[in-house]
């Protein structure tokens, strides 16, 4: 198997391991982590793949695209930080209430 | 340069108007009411001069910077997409007039950038014909849609946001997973050349499923619906309006676009699981709303039912069944909004949505409760009114099909949608006599209210305009309207 | 608060259930081997679009093939993207004002370390900006160097003056997705389409968004580590 | 412009923009809201008056307006929806004319005659809907105008009765619903014509037209209360009489009724569905519901409650008539449409007038009544005498051709069914007649309320004074041109000479 494939194959691994974390934790920052570790599965995914030809250069498109989401994943989590911080300073506690308001 | 009407890439224009509007009320908080205001008049007239061109022109490709697919990004405008952003823009108007009289200028300067910004974000998201352009839409509607729940203030909104976010973030990188897989299967992200090369294998299957996920979960189909009622419910009033109205229908028409255009070699199967859990949401979200004692959570409830309707025409699949669809998901936004904004009038006047104290507030917001109960009527699905249409197509295409259980979820639907919809009416009938005292709630909220929900009824009414609209490009496939 | 809809609860103590957990190991892993095995079945040549881009750099203004996908082939979705960092603040801003972290009294070393380093980080920034044009580099590397910058100035304790914490700081924060914008529509009032630069001086161009862009990048991370507007006081 | 294509919706927009402004007429607008509603009610009649001359003389008015690609709104005057209208735009004057009195004073008056003006235009819809689908339309109209009425008072009694009207006439709307979709997928047509559209898909659908009738038959029943869709009616009556009026005599179980006429005799065709095999239990059901209506109107000592299942029974009279099958028998039936609305009609005026009058709510409290109030109670006797079918009073009319018509279509049990329900009538309505007539007055009445030397406001007074005259003139003038029995007659030879 091709390195770059293998990349690709960690890069699945860190998708579905932040998936579990982001389930299993309750405490919003691991959560927000959790996220992050996710988008770096994908990121992975896609840049690894995109050298998968070994004689060409690797295509620039995808590396464009994880700039792109890179930016996003930073902006989002900053929101994210940013909003925890104040549901902790709301409720007390940085993790989501188990009980909805009805 | 001659840049005649004829010749102006209206599309575009409803793409960056709102962006440069936002861009102004961020540099000019002071102004940002009324610069808002002066954008949203212009969008809708930019999105009226596109539709006027799909219509006169037929269906519109546009590629930006020059370039064209695959290299470039193509805008492509046919009746599906511009019928959304018709219904986006009638919306969008509508919760501009609203939200001026309803922000207290502190508000009004964050409110103003972020709502231009999404709106902007759902224009580019219905135009774009790029599944990699997709995903940044998705992400800049996800992200101001947080961020405008979370203008709210208080326990409530802030976690309803925090989960939301959550969602939305997880939502969009399982379909950006989708993407990059697709992406290196076909090396292309444009919608139409995908669906030319389009054939199945595991990594397409694998695309599939990790993007209809993602977006499934955005769209709140049950079971993946538990965050949208406590997000929807305690952000502020207008801003549950175009939740409920837009933004959740805005991941729905990307999985429509994929499910016609792109998936159909592959995802048939998928079609009768997506049917049953629409079914599902129609029944538990109906049930759910009748629960509720709070307004806002029972109006919210009811998105979640309305948002199982969308999805019984995915096993049905005739195109009978997609206009039902369609109708349901235009009737639906408008008369969505004119639910929460009713709402949002009787918290301003009343101080509270609990609904077995709402009779002495119904009493003095006539306007109001006319326009919640004609919304109502739209939701209930009775004449005259668009989702009436919506049901009617709906229950032909299952009967042509011989599906006839979708009927039977179909009517209990209605019935429940009855059931929750009275349940509020019932209480503007009381002995309290009316009192004509100073009214706390500006008109313009109470008419913007009511505008949307006539423009639910109306839709009733004009039916074969829109059902033609539709099939400029015959997004719903080859045969013509039954 | 009634209670929760849920079917179960299925947390007890903020902590998921065991067998649950082992359920979610079982369907993960499976979720990950399928993936696996779909992205191990792509075809070892890559279907890219590697020679389009080779094909068109040389109309695209600059020889660096990411630059010239993320500012011209595909500068759309970049505009949107800078749209969506500034929404971040925005959301960040109304969220009315994060509890200040406690002021670091920043320490001599700090303090020495700022003095040092920022001038240094800004020259940096410069060159990556100016070589991401045939090299690696660009706009959003320069730009996050430019924003580690202001991050160190804020840990060191220095706050923006008030008078610059009004308009000149938003000019700022827009000024790269106002630029974008304006180019977008000078090049269609000039006949081509939305973002179509002509190519004579696309480079310049380019070069002259980047320059916006990583300012509007450096000072919108910068401001988004700062949490709460300058000058608006905390409601809490 | 083309005036026969457009006076099918003038008159139902004659009372539907009335409605609408009124909404928005503030309370204390009394004269101008009275005014409109006159001026309207008397403008639909002219108007109907001139469709009625027109369709005379061999006019057509049809309006079509499109709904749905190959499904338009269709508004078209034939001869039995010249009849409904006819009936219900006449009542409607009188029951302005009642309502207008009986509220004085009240509050919610805008509310209440906006959506009055609401559910006549409704009724106007239901019998001039050329298609099933314009019939569903204005039918589900109804029902939603029809609510705000019921719970007007918005007492705990109202809410609840106007729940239990929700949940029948919703629940009836969807069987309605989907028994149409359903004609329409296998038929792919939902316009009226007379004998019927549906004969030629007998081979191959029958079961399925079979399933469909039920489906609509069981939609309608609810508003024409047949057992056992009939629960709501009796609750209804806690609404203001003129309220009553329109529900038992002008619109809402007329509507029922119509509809069954419509789906027999103008969707399937009367032979069609005769051979179908359909007619005969929906005439049992109806015999069913008269003898059921009456018998629990017996027990009743509420006046309005016992008025209230009296309709019950005399409303299946029509529908019997109609699942007859036989000529003379729909003649009955239909005349029955006109006669009953005008009797029934009578009776709540007269019931409303004793309440607002002397507060007289119980059969139990009327003795001596008569001599109180002789006006009312003189109407109140025509009434009564007509419903139970005493000649030379409409009511005789229509029993005699229904009996007539049993007997032509072979089904001699009716006649067990129309002397028993004729000997009930009599049992629950002589003993009211004799006690108010016969009996000493109580000393003092429940709530007596003073009118000068009247026995009661020239509003509550009139109206039920010109209906009973009409109930007596339905009877005597039955053989004169153009009274309803000839109307019918028209009507019943053309559905049935092929």
């Amino acid at each position: 198997m091709s390195p770059p494939s293998l990349y690709a194959l960690v890069g699945i691994g860190l998708f579905t391991l932040g998936l579990y974390a982001l389930i299993v934790h309750t405490h919003l920052l691991r959560k927000i982590l959790a996220i992050n570790v996710m988008g770096s599965g994908v990121f992975l995914v896609l840049v690894a793949l995109a050298a998968r030809a070994r004689e060409a250069a690797p295509d620039p498109v995808p590396h464009a695209m994880v700039i792109t989401g890179i930016v996003v994943a930073v902006s989002a989590t900053a929101l994210a930080l940013a909003l925890m911080v104040r549901v902790r300073a709301e409720t007390g506690r940085a993790e989501l209430p188990e009980k909805r308001p009805e | 340069m001659a840049l005649t009407i004829a010749a102006i890439p209206w599309g575009v224009m409803a793409i960056l108007l709102p962006l440069v509007g936002a861009l102004a009320c961020f540099l000019s908080p002071r102004r940002a009411n009324p610069l808002g205001l002066v954008t949203a008049f212009g969008v809708v007239a930019c999105v009226a001069g596109l539709a006027w061109q799909v219509v006169a022109q037929g269906t519109q490709r546009y590629a930006i910077g020059g370039w064209g697919a695959p290299l470039g990004i193509d805008v492509y405008a046919d009746g599906l997409s511009v019928l959304m952003l018709m219904a986006t823009a009638v919306v969008g108007l509508g919760i501009s007039v609203y939200s001026n009289s309803y922000f207290k200028r502190d508000k009004a300067v964050n409110f103003w950038p972020l709502w231009l910004f999404l709106w902007s974000a759902l224009n580019a998201l219905f135009l774009s014909a790029d599944i990699f352009n997709l995903y940044v839409t998705l992400e800049l509607l996800g992200l101001a849609a947080v961020a405008l729940v979370a203008l709210a203030g208080g326990a409530d909104a802030l976690t309803g946001a925090m989960r939301y976010l959550l969602v939305s973030l997880l939502g969009s990188l399982a379909y950006l997973l989708g993407v990059a897989l697709l992406y290196h299967s076909f090396g292309c992200l444009d919608i139409a050349l995908l669906a030319e090369r389009m054939e199945p294998s595991p990594a397409v299957l694998a695309a599939v499923g990790l993007m209809s996920a993602g977006l499934l979960l955005k769209t709140a189909l049950f079971p993946l619906h538990f965050w949208l009622p406590p997000a929807h419910a305690s952000a502020p009033a207008p801003v549950s309006a175009l939740l409920s109205a837009l933004v959740v229908k805005a991941s729905f028409y990307i999985l429509l676009r994929l499910w016609l255009e792109v998936f159909p070699v592959t995802a048939a199967a998928l079609g009768q699981l997506l049917g049953l859990l629409g079914a599902a949401a129609v029944l538990w979200g109906g049930l759910q709303a009748l629960r509720q004692t709070r307004l806002k959570m029972l109006i919210a409830y009811s998105t979640v039912a309305q948002l199982g309707y969308l999805f019984l025409a995915f096993p049905l699949g005739s195109t009978i069944a997609w206009q039902g669809t369609l109708y349901l998901l235009l009737s639906h936004a408008l008369a969505k909004a004119a639910m929460f904004m009713a709402a949002g009038n009787v918290l301003r006047f009343g101080g509270h949505d609990r609904i077995v104290d709402l009779d002495r507030v119904a009493q003095r917001l006539p306007l109001t409760v006319t326009a919640f109960a004609l919304a109502g009527v739209s939701i209930m699905g009775l004449p005259p009114s668009g989702g009436f249409i919506a049901k009617w197509l709906l229950l032909e295409a299952a009967m042509l099909s011989g599906q006839w259980w979708w009927m039977i979820i179909l009517i209990l639907g209605g019935l429940l949608a009855a059931a929750y919809v009275f349940k509020v009416i019932g209480y503007a009938f009381t002995r309290a006599v009316m009192t004509h005292e100073a009214r706390a709630v500006p008109a313009t909220m109470e008419w913007a209210a009511l505008a949307l929900a006539l423009a639910a009824i109306l839709l009733g009414l004009v039916a074969p305009w829109p059902l033609a609209l539709m099939e400029i490009g015959l997004p719903f496939g080859g045969e013509a309207a039954g | 608060m009634k209670k929760t809809m849920n079917l179960k609860p299925m947390t007890e103590g903020g902590k998921i259930r065991t067998p649950l957990r082992l359920l979610l190991i079982v369907l993960l892993s499976a979720l990950a081997a399928g993936l696996g095995y779909a992205v191990s079945t792509l075809s070892s040549q890559a279907p890219g679009l590697s020679e389009w881009v080779a094909a068109n750099l040389e109309s695209s203004g600059v020889s660096n093939p990411v630059t010239a996908v993320l500012l011209n082939f595909r500068g759309y979705d970049t505009v949107l993207e800078m749209g969506v960092l500034l929404v971040a603040l925005l959301g960040v801003w109304s969220l009315g004002g994060i509890p200040e972290q406690r002021e670091s009294s920043a320490g001599p070393v700090l303090d020495m370390l700022s003095r040092l380093l920022v001038p240094v980080l800004i020259l940096v920034a410069g060159y990556l900006l100016w070589a991401g044009a045939d090299a690696p580099g660009g706009a959003f590397q320069a730009g996050s160097v430019l924003g580690a910058a202001g991050v160190l100035l804020l840990l060191a304790g220095w706050r923006p003056e008030p008078r610059f914490a009004g308009l000149p700081l938003r000019i700022i924060l827009t000024m790269g997705l106002g630029l974008f914008v304006v180019m977008g529509i000078v090049s269609m009032l000039m006949g081509g389409r939305l973002l179509q630069y002509p190519r004579s001086f696309a480079g310049v161009l380019i070069l002259l968004i980047e320059a916006a862009a990583t300012l509007s990048i450096g000072m919108t991370l910068a401001a988004l580590f700062r949490g709460s507007r300058p000058g608006a006081k905390l409601d809490r | 412009m083309n005036w026969n294509a457009w006076l099918p919706l003038l008159i139902v927009l004659s009372s539907l923009s009335v409605g609408l402004v009124i909404f928005f007429l503030p309370e204390e607008r009394v004269a101008t809201r009275t005014t409109l509603n006159l001026a309207a009610a008397v403008l639909k009649l002219v108007l109907v008056g001139v469709m009625i001359w027109g369709v005379v003389h061999g006019h057509h008015y049809v309006t079509r307006l499109p709904l749905l690609p190959g499904l338009d709104l269709v508004l078209r005057a034939d001869a039995e929806s010249v009849l409904f209208v006819t009936l219900s735009s006449g009542l409607w004057l009188v029951t302005t004319v009642y309502a207008i009195g009986y509220l004085e004073g009240s509050p919610h008056r805008s509310r209440f005659f906006g959506f009055f003006s609401l559910c006549v235009a409704a009724t106007v819809g239901v019998a001039l809907a050329g298609n099933l689908m314009t019939f569903l339309l204005f039918y589900e109209l109804l029902t939603l105008a029809t609510y705000p009425l019921i719970v007007h008072r918005g007492t705990d009694a109202a809410h609840q009765a106007g729940r239990a009207y929700l949940t029948y006439t919703i629940a009836g709307g969807a069987l309605l619903l989907v028994g149409t979709v359903w004609l329409y997928g296998i038929a792919g047509s939902l316009d009226f014509s007379y004998r019927g559209f549906v004969a030629e898909l007998a081979d191959g659908h029958r079961a399925a037209l079979i399933a469909i009738f039920a489906l609509l038959i069981a939609g309608l029943a609810v508003k024409a209360a047949l057992v056992p869709f009939h629960g709501w009616l009796p609750q209804a009556m806690v609404a203001p009489a003129p309220v009553s009026a329109l529900l038992h005599a002008v619109a809402v179980v007329k509507a029922g009724a119509f509809g069954i006429m419509r789906v027999v005799s103008d969707v399937y065709g009367i032979e069609f569905a005769a051979g179908l095999g359909v007619t005969l239990p929906l005439a049992t059901v109806a015999a069913v519901t008269i003898i059921y209506g009456s018998m629990r109107a017996l027990f009743q000592d509420d006046l309005k409650r016992r008025l209230a299942f009296s309709t019950v029974s005399q409303v299946s009279y029509i529908v019997l008539g109609i699942a007859l099958t036989s000529p003379i028998a729909t003649i009955g039936g239909l005349v029955h449409l006109v006669h009953q609305g005008v009797m029934k009609i009578t009776l709540f005026f007269c019931a409303g007038n004793l309440a607002e009058t002397l507060g007289i709510h119980k059969v139990s409290e009327m003795n001596g009544v008569g001599r109180r109030m002789p006006w009312t109670m003189a109407a109140f006797t025509i009434g009564a005498f007509g419903m139970i079918g005493a000649p030379p009073l409409a009511g005789f009319i229509s029993k005699w051709y229904l009996g007539l018509g049993a007997l032509d279509a072979g089904q001699g049990w009716v006649l067990v069914i129309l002397a028993g329900s004729s000997l009930l009538n009599a049992g629950y309505f002589l003993p009211v007649v004799y006690a108010a007539w016969f009996k000493l007055p109580a000393d003092t009445w429940p709530a007596e309320r003073s009118f000068g030397r009247r026995e009661t406001a020239w509003a509550l007074l009139a109206p039920p004074v010109v209906t009973a005259l009409l109930t007596l003139a339905l009877g005597l003038l039955a053989s004169a041109p153009f009274s309803p029995l000839q109307w019918v007659r028209s009507i019943t030879i053309r559905e049935y000479t092929p």
